[in-house]
């Protein structure tokens, strides 16, 4: 199907031609995808999509990706990918084919690509037909006043699919959202402190490092530690200024001991 | 003339409001007589199950009296289900058969009687058969009107969460008061690992 | 016979959405037949300002389509739909039952967030039943809302639809070998599609 042409695109390109491919260039944001690109690019051969030639195509499709790399447009990668099939497939369909490897020929990978342009292009004439038809609302009309006589009133609840697969959304992610909850692990209130000192300075009559009371699992992650030593320190104040507690510094920055008293 | 009749026949027809010579008049092409076709339509229209009516000065057409009664089932108001009946529905839907202590356990919150009071009167739920669980619990399962209801040919039908994402159906907010998250409104589809979050 | 006929012309009349003959008959009489008085009802419309159409499975009465001039003042505006939505809906229509990764082989390009839901939510498209496909897919088809907008009596009298179907381009054709191409990573196969779903 696709014609053996082995021109290398070094023939002079009429001026209409090269007008053509800047605007495409400038305009790469305005196609859906590389195949809309191909599609595009095919219709300047001007022949049923079924006898396009692929090579041809794979051809301007390669440089155009080359020249809007050196325009430096940015190319998202799924350009890049087609890029690469074609160049595959331009490789195929230029070599003679090798009897020992397996895999489809150039020409059904050819014939595949041309499918799905063909494919392609017929949904898009589908989609203006479609929209191109008489339409309710626009042109014809549903009765303007539908006589819903209010003689019995009913109530009737009523809900849509949206609504239904968006509450169950919302409640499952709500649920899925509970590790973000769980980032509270990494803070030991002092509520937690207070209580957790009140329990252990029963046992210390001896002056002791409040860095000792961490809880478990607090001193080795420093976001941890930290919490844990702001609030143990707040909750051991606590107990100072109640009068349970008694706390010594022997100079700046030297720990903190805490001891019961009496 | 007969073409003149269509014309008022579908302005009437498609008309919110009685419409009268005059403005019938306007809407036609020039040299049309609404007048004299509207008399061959009142004709048209008599013993009828609608017929063309003067209403003030303008004509509509309406129901004809004797068939009112075909009517009144159409007298519904409709409203919306509240919050807690449309997610207690779709806990059913996605769990079915489900115990009100499962649907709690999911939703959060406890479940009101009165909830699942409406969704058995709307019929869209019924009972199940019993759990063989300690209690025996009854269970709750969707019905044919349900299906019916949502255009589904079974509850297998609706889509997961990870389709629904799939489809930006998914409602990404954080829980109210809760804390933001990473990468939460983001365009893109997620930062890895956020996807295997809602494979259901 | 004409009496029925009074009947059903009013509750079509009545109704600004399609009725199917099960609702027409549950509000009529005990042993009355919608269906035949149907036929009689859909002759007299015929040519007239308003007619009778079929609308998938229910029958609604429109406007004649060249009137249309005539109720510019009834125009509702629809929403803008972009070039993705239409070219999206289309495939729906052509290729129903029809998954999102068939969708995005066809289009060449991911679906966006947002399309689907856009076409869900003016109740255009629906789920239909998943696909028996690795994954169990769910799809696409069209609703009868999307038939009632664009005159459609069923999805089968789409524009062109033999056409396409007689040139293969309906056809879920593989890539040859396998050897995929991008965006034909998921692709999901010989599901019973709108070609055999048609095959009368």
């Amino acid at each position: 199907m696709a014609e053996n042409d082995f021109d290398d695109g070094a023939r002079p390109v009429p001026l209409a031609e090269r007008r053509a491919a800047e605007a495409l260039i400038v305009d790469v944001d305005g196609f859906e995808g590389p195949l809309d690109l191909l599609l595009t690019l095919s219709r300047t051969q001007k022949v049923d999509l079924r006898r396009i030639s692929v090579l041809h195509l794979a051809q301007q499709y390669l440089a155009f990706v080359e020249r809007a790399k050196a325009l430096r447009l940015e190319l998202a990668a799924d350009y890049l990918v087609m890029a690469a099939w074609l160049a595959f497939l331009k490789s195929r369909l230029l070599l003679p084919p090798d009897p020992t490897e397996e895999g489809p020929s150039g020409e059904e990978l050819a014939a595949h690509l041309a499918f799905q342009l063909e494919r392609l292009q017929a949904m898009r004439d589908c989609a203006a037909r479609l929209m191109g038809r008489d339409r309710l609302g626009r042109d014809f009309f549903a009765r303007g006043l539908p006589e819903d006589v209010t003689r019995r009133r009913e109530t009737r609840y009523t809900a849509t699919l949206l609504d239904l697969m968006q509450a169950y959304a919302r409640i499952r992610t709500r649920d899925e959202f509970r590790p973000f909850v769980m980032d509270r692990d990494a803070i030991f209130t002092m509520e937690q402190a207070l209580e957790r000192l009140r329990g252990l300075i029963g046992f210390a009559g001896a002056w002791t490092d409040i860095v000792s009371y961490l809880p478990e699992g607090f001193s080795g992650d420093p976001a941890r530690r930290r919490s844990a030593t702001a609030s143990t320190f707040a909750a051991a104040l606590e107990l100072v200024k109640e009068g349970s507690a008694e706390l010594r510094q022997s100079g700046i920055f030297a720990p903190l001991e805490l001891r019961r008293k009496d | 003339m007969a073409e003149q009749e269509r014309m008022i026949e579908a302005m009437l027809f498609a008309s919110a409001t009685p419409l009268d010579t005059r403005e019938m008049a306007a809407r036609m092409p020039h040299g049309c007589d609404p007048a004299e076709a509207l008399v061959h339509l009142r004709k048209r229209y008599e013993g009828r199950g609608v017929n063309l009516v003067k209403v003030g000065d303008g004509w509509a057409m309406r129901t004809a009296p004797d068939l009112g009664y075909l009517m009144r089932r159409e007298v519904v108001e409709t409203r919306k289900l509240s919050r807690a009946a449309i997610e207690t529905l779709a806990i059913i839907a996605y769990h079915q058969p489900v115990t009100r202590a499962e649907i709690e356990e999911i939703r959060g919150v406890s479940v009101s009687r009165g909830t699942v009071d409406q969704l058995l009167e709307m019929e869209w739920i019924r009972f199940g058969r019993r759990k063989m669980t300690p209690g025996r619990p009854v269970t709750f399962v969707v019905t044919e009107g349900f299906l019916d209801h949502f255009g589904l040919e079974s509850a297998r039908d609706l889509p997961g969460l990870k389709e629904l994402r799939a489809a930006g159906l998914l409602d990404n907010r954080p829980p109210p008061g809760g804390l933001g998250q990473p990468g939460e409104g983001d365009e893109d589809e997620g930062a890895p690992g956020q996807n295997e979050l809602f494979e259901d």
